[in-house]
């Protein structure tokens, strides 16, 4: 049941995916995204973290998302109309393969054999997340966060 | 007829399911009724009262006469989006409101008629009960965004395109002041599981022990960006008939059009749900000598919804300037000081407290 | 925690409730302050700030009294430790809890702090009644009573630090307070950037003193200093380190030498606050802080021997200077700095509770002589210059007679309080390294009777020669805190603090010898010293121009003050903004690091002209490179592998 | 849940990190551009979660959650820079940002 599901939103993951790359319209590309977004919380469902599949859906798909279409809308941003170089395709296309092949290479077999029971819950990662090393970090975040806010609400004004 | 574990908890999900939807489909359609009936008693006129005794077969006429009108689609809409947007709605309002209880955990009598393996078993009386509950609401409604910023976006015309802006801007900005006023709820019960967190209401003095008395301004926000984010009046910009003719929705009709409208009552309904859960006990009794039920959650959530309707019978509707003004500068400080003194009382609380027992003897 | 903290709910509570009084007067009147004032409600702003302070004063004492009804624990310590409830700091093992100490010593200074500070704010009612900020002026006041409360309530060095630059804070604050006079606003910032130096030093020795002592708990370090290892002791050890650079911020803050210049300067700020913070409370926090240290002092033998030295020098040199200034409130301070040189003198010699006892004598008889300063400068309306002064006895008796309290209370003439610390720290002093310091101690006695009769004499007796035509005696709400204050002064030295205190410091408490002949030649010298000063004021007033005459260059050694000001303006003159100019920048930033960076300059622009071409400006070209190297990378570690 | 699902989710982590590689070269929008390499940090994400699944420690789930802040102040930035960009040069293609300063 699990894999199938898994199967299921994995196909959905890749295919939205191809959306993103393969439409010239952003606003498909976005919406590409976002299900693509969506896929992967339910896969991070899957793979036992409920808490960081929610935390995808609200961060991502509902903060970050929402931003990049409003920006779209905004903007009334339209189909590309030049396409790019072939030769920055072809190359590109070679690399993204190799590095593909390659990451293959590494992944594949790099991860131990997994542990039988997981836990995952909110409680559980809050544990780890508020205590020693983390800590530290999540305090700079929010330092993090409140520069993104100041210099964005600079960046974007219309009188500088 | 035996059934095998999982197909005995496959059948009670689908049939809470069936069950639970019903109610809401039933629940929504007497809500539109409801509003226009209410709506005209508070402006001193009838409202609709042909249809049925006191009009009550309204919602059925208004389905019909939706169902057999014509699907138009723009000439230049993106129809695929515009074709997803309306059901992408209704399913994320569908969606939210599965982790909402109703009532506690019952155990099933011993009927005869029932099947064996149903007889003394326990259910929940919620769809999912899911640990991280709360959030997934959240999550669930920061997509609900979606299915408007598509409607608008798709029919590719001005006035909807505005609306969808609008409505994304705005249900952006009040999300933070929705999330974050249920932060001092999480942090008194400690939990992200909606049933955990009625419980924790639970008490012997009755309804002063519910989150809307020691967590008021958090109430307070709920309320207001609760309001916004389901686009009820006084936040109802994106579909403004004045300015934008009728926003997100104006080129859609028919059923499309209906399921818009359902997607918003169905979140209207969420909404109500959810702070009736959170702030007012859920399925609590207010008072010590009579019993928790099911009853007092929905007797809470139909005063939620009066609430509503209420409110746009009353209220005018903001400018836009002052709705962005109000959640930023408002709405998103008030709660996290909120949050600063909840997480105060619950970390130091207890400590001065048991320090000023030990000191006054 | 230590087994000699003993358990009283109320005292866990009440010194709490001693800080946060005027901390709340302080919020109330700053959040509210603007609303006050438009609304002509100064009065009570400034009665609310005394009434909080004179709770807090009430509350001090009900704390000194359940703290007497401990039980003695261990080595008849008696002390509370109240704690917060929660750690101010905590990094690894390092920690630092929100917790106060209550014991004799603290229990002292929060009974001056809020005692005399009360008065000073009663007095400060009609002192400032006149000034349009005065709310603002109330607000500082008792910001400051918190910290004071703070610095002599912390229970570990950290939250004394608090305390410790919050009272600098509101000292630069109260002696720039009238801002706009630029002599004033001068006087806070020298306030200021001196303390900084001194503060510089206690950080370092916290710091060295956590590194020593593993903790920063004022109960902690004196328990563990028992027991340190030898080489931690003797002359270069980590002991005498820790003590000295205490040392150097109790200098800043007491006004030692050589960072006494800012205290004089001080005086531009309104005379309550000179009494208050420049004579009876802050200043004393040095005195406060090595008497708190003292386990740890009494380790070092040099540094008793730098502190002894040093206040003695600093008594001796600030009571000369005191001989020659003319300004009523400047002779004050440099007697203030003089008298702290004493105590500090205590210190040094080993005689703590003396030190703490001349300390609360002190606070005493120098609030009143400056309260008594301000009331003759009120009374001829802002005039500071003794020589516009004199006969004043006849317009203000009430200011004169409590004046004349103060003066004999100074000097040491019996049975008022100065005789008795004063006594005690001679007797102190007496037989130790070769007599130096008490025969300092002695001279400097002299000079003090004889400057502070001067100062009496020129203000009070012979001819009037102010231009003010309109001499008033000052209100009640002024002379009620001089009469109060007076009566401290008179009876204070009955009270036996150096024995009260003593068990704090962990000595033994060793018998002072009892020299009969003491007291008498000390009384000798104080009626000396007034009877000089009658003859050369009173008597034969034209005399002290000769001398100062056939003195000359020892006048205007005295006069330019040993030339501290001088000295320090040439360092920043010379030695920073000359030397920055001449020798870093000229030598040092131009010829070698400009042309250092110059010269790599001059390089890459002619390896970057061939690198150039590269640079297309096409991001996606660039992020191409990124790919086939992380592709070239990876490959290479998969090859490596 | 599944243990099993560890090896998957790493290739579907590694194949959407490549496609949105590719997609940064094959689109010239900028915001498709931006979204690609969200694409990618969301593929990385896969693969902390699917490491984090298998070694059983709760590491990975933390790092996604910074990577996820980063996330959205990167955007928040990003797109202020986007907008600025639009109103000086009216285009949104990468390759018209070709000066370091105009």
């Amino acid at each position: 049941m699990t894999a199938i599901l898994f199967y299921v939103f994995a196909a959905l993951a890749v295919g939205s995916a191809l959306v993103v790359v393969g439409q010239r319209n952003p606003i498909y590309s976005a919406f590409g995204l976002i299900v693509t977004l969506c896929a992967l919380s339910a896969i991070f469902g899957l793979l036992g973290s409920p808490f960081i599949a929610v935390l995808q859906v609200v961060v991502y798909a509902g903060a970050i998302m929402v931003l990049f279409l409003f920006v779209l809308m905004l903007l009334g941003v339209g189909a590309e109309d030049r396409k790019s170089g072939r030769t920055l395709k072809t190359v590109a296309a070679v690399l993204a393969a190799a590095l593909a092949l390659e990451m293959g290479a590494v992944l594949v077999g790099a991860a131990p054999a997994p542990v039988a029971s997981f836990d995952a819950s909110t409680r559980a990662v809050a544990h780890v997340l508020f205590s020693a090393p983390y800590l530290y970090v999540f305090e700079a975040t929010s330092i993090l966060i409140l520069a993104a806010l100041v210099g964005s609400i600079v960046l974007a004004r219309r009188d500088p | 007829m035996s059934l095998t574990p999982v197909q005995q908890e496959l059948t009670i999900a689908v049939v809470k399911v069936v069950v639970f939807f019903g109610a809401l489909l039933t629940l929504f359609s007497v809500m539109t009724w409801a509003e226009r009936r209410l709506l005209a008693f508070m402006q001193f006129r009838l409202g609709p009262n042909r249809t049925g005794p006191i009009g009550i077969l309204q919602p059925v006429a208004d389905g019909i006469k939706l169902f057999f009108k014509e699907e138009l689609i723009p000439a230049g809409a993106h129809k695929w989006i515009f074709v997803a947007a309306p059901a992408l709605a209704v399913f994320t309002a569908f969606l939210s409101i599965a982790v909402v209880p109703y009532g506690g955990t019952v155990t099933l009598p011993r009927w005869g008629l029932l099947p064996a393996w149903l007889q003394g078993r326990e259910i929940t009386l919620q769809i999912a009960d899911l640990d991280v509950g709360i959030l997934f609401i959240f999550a669930i409604s920061s997509l609900g965004v979606y299915g408007i910023v598509m409607a608008g976006w798709a029919a590719n015309n001005k006035y909807t395109l505005l609306g969808g802006l609008r409505s994304s801007a705005q249900m952006f900005s009040y999300e933070l002041a929705l999330g974050l006023s249920w932060v001092g709820v999480i942090l008194l019960a400690g939990s992200f599981r909606i049933q955990d967190i009625v419980a924790a209401q639970d008490g012997p003095r009755g309804l002063l022990h519910w989150n809307f008395v020691q967590q008021v301004v958090g109430f307070a926000v709920y309320l207001v960006a609760a309001t916004a984010e389901v686009n009820r009046t006084p936040f109802d910009l994106p579909e403004a008939e004045t300015e934008l003719v009728a926003g997100f929705h104006t080129e859609y009709s028919s059923m499309r059009f209906a399921l818009l409208q359902m997607a918003e009552y169905v979140n209207m309904i969420t909404v109500a749900a959810v702070g009736a859960s959170l702030f007012f006990g859920g399925w609590l009794s207010p008072v010590p000598f009579l019993p928790d039920s099911p009853l007092w959650f929905f007797l809470k959530l139909f005063a939620g919804l009066f609430f509503f309707i209420w409110l746009r019978g009353t209220l005018p509707r903001l400018r836009y300037d002052q709705l962005m003004a109000f959640g930023w500068k408002v709405l998103v400080p008030l709660a996290t000081i909120n949050i600063l003194v909840t997480a105060a009382v619950v970390l130091f609380g207890p400590g001065l407290l048991a320090s000023w027992r030990r000191m006054l003897g | 925690m230590v087994s000699g903290v003993l358990e009283d709910r109320v005292l866990m509570v009440l010194p709490f409730m001693v800080l946060l009084l005027p901390l709340a007067g302080f919020v109330v009147l700053c959040l509210f302050g603007d609303a006050i004032r438009r609304h002509g409600e100064s009065r009570g702003a400034g009665i609310l700030a005394c009434v909080t302070v004179l709770t807090s004063f009430v509350l001090s004492a009900w704390s000194v009294v359940r703290l007497l009804g401990l039980v003695g624990g261990r080595d008849g310590l008696r002390f509370s430790q109240p704690y917060l409830g929660f750690e101010w700091m905590e990094a690894g093992g390092f920690r630092v809890p929100a917790s106060l100490l209550v014991d004799a010593l603290s229990g002292v200074m929060i009974l001056v702090v809020t005692g005399v500070g009360g008065l000073i704010h009663v007095y400060s009612l009609g002192y400032m009644a006149h000034d349009e900020d005065n709310v603002r002026y109330f607000s500082y006041l008792n910001l400051f009573t918190f910290f004071m409360l703070l610095l002599v309530l912390g229970g570990n060095l950290p939250v004394m630090f608090v305390g410790w630059e919050g009272v600098g804070l509101c000292s630069y604050l109260l002696i720039g307070f009238w801002f706009k006079k630029q002599s004033a606003s001068d006087a806070g910032k020298k306030a200021f950037i001196v303390n900084r130096i001194g503060d510089a030093g206690l950080i370092l020795g916290m710091i060295l003193a956590y590194h020593a002592f593993g903790s920063l708990d004022l109960v902690e370090i004196a328990d563990n200093a028992g027991s340190l290892a030898p080489e931690a002791l003797g002359e270069l050890g980590v002991v005498t380190a820790v003590c000295l650079l205490l040392f150097v911020g109790a200098c800043g803050k007491s006004a030692q030498i050589p960072l006494h210049v800012w205290l004089p300067d001080a005086m531009e700020g309104p005379t309550p606050v000179s009494a208050l913070i420049h004579a009876a409370t802050m200043v004393t926090a040095g005195v406060y802080m090595v008497a708190r240290l003292a386990p740890l002092f009494v380790l070092s033998e040099t540094a008793m021997l730098v502190v002894a030295a040093i206040g003695a020098a600093t008594a001796l040199m600030a009571a000369t200077i005191a001989l020659v200034q003319t300004d009523i409130k400047r002779v004050l301070a440099y007697s203030t700095v003089s008298q702290l040189g004493y105590m500090f003198l205590a210190c040094g010699v080993g005689a703590f509770g003396v030190a703490v006892f001349h300390l609360f004598t002190h606070a005493f008889f120098k609030a009143l002589l400056f309260l008594g300063s301000g009331s003759v400068i009120h009374a001829l309306s802002g005039e500071q210059d003794m020589r516009r002064m004199g006969g004043l006895r006849r317009f203000i008796p009430w200011t004169f007679w409590t004046f004349l309290v103060g003066t004999l209370a100074i000097a040491g003439i019996f049975p008022l309080a100065g005789f008795f610390s004063k006594d005690a720290i001679l007797a102190g002093a007496l037989g130790r390294h070769g007599n130096v310091l008490f025969a300092v101690g002695l001279v400097t006695a002299l000079l003090t009777a004889f400057y502070m009769a001067r100062l009496l004499f020129m203000t009070f007796f012979g001819r009037y020669w102010g231009a003010e035509p309109h001499v008033h005696e000052s209100p009640w709400s002024m002379l009620g805190p001089l009469v109060i204050l007076a009566v401290g002064s008179a009876v204070g030295g009955f009270v036996d603090i150096p024995h009260f205190v003593q068990p704090v410091f962990r000595l033994p408490e060793h018998a002072e010898g009892h020299h009969f002949w003491l007291p008498w030649v000390a009384s000798l010298t104080a009626v000396l010293g007034i009877a000089a000063a009658y003859y050369l004021y009173v008597v034969y007033t034209e005399v002290p121009a000769r001398v100062a005459g056939s003195l000359g260059g020892l006048y205007r050694v005295l006069v330019r003050k040993y030339g501290f000001d001088d000295l320090f303006n040439w360092i920043a003159r010379r030695g920073v903004v000359q030397g920055s100019r001449d020798v870093l920048w000229a030598g040092l930033d131009t010829a070698v690091i400009d042309a250092a960076v110059n010269g790599t300059g001059t390089a890459f622009r002619a390896l970057s002209r061939g690198a150039r071409t590269l640079q297309t400006g096409l991001v996606r070209g660039y992020a191409l490179v990124m790919l086939g190297g992380a592709v070239a990378l990876v490959s290479y570690l998969l090859w490596a592998r | 849940m599944s243990p099993d699902l560890v090896q998957p989710a790493l290739v579907l982590s590694l194949a959407l990190f490549a496609i949105g590689a590719l997609g940064v070269f094959l689109r010239r929008n900028i915001i498709t551009v931006f979204m690609c390499v969200e694409l990618m940090l969301n593929a990385v994400n896969l693969a902390f979660i699917a490491f984090s699944r298998a070694r059983g420690t709760l590491d990975g789930q933390v790092l996604v959650f910074f990577v996820l802040t980063v996330a959205a102040a990167e955007a928040a930035v990003g797109l202020a820079i986007i907008i600025a960009l639009q109103r000086g040069r009216d285009t949104l293609d990468v390759d018209a940002f070709d000066l370091l300063k105009w």
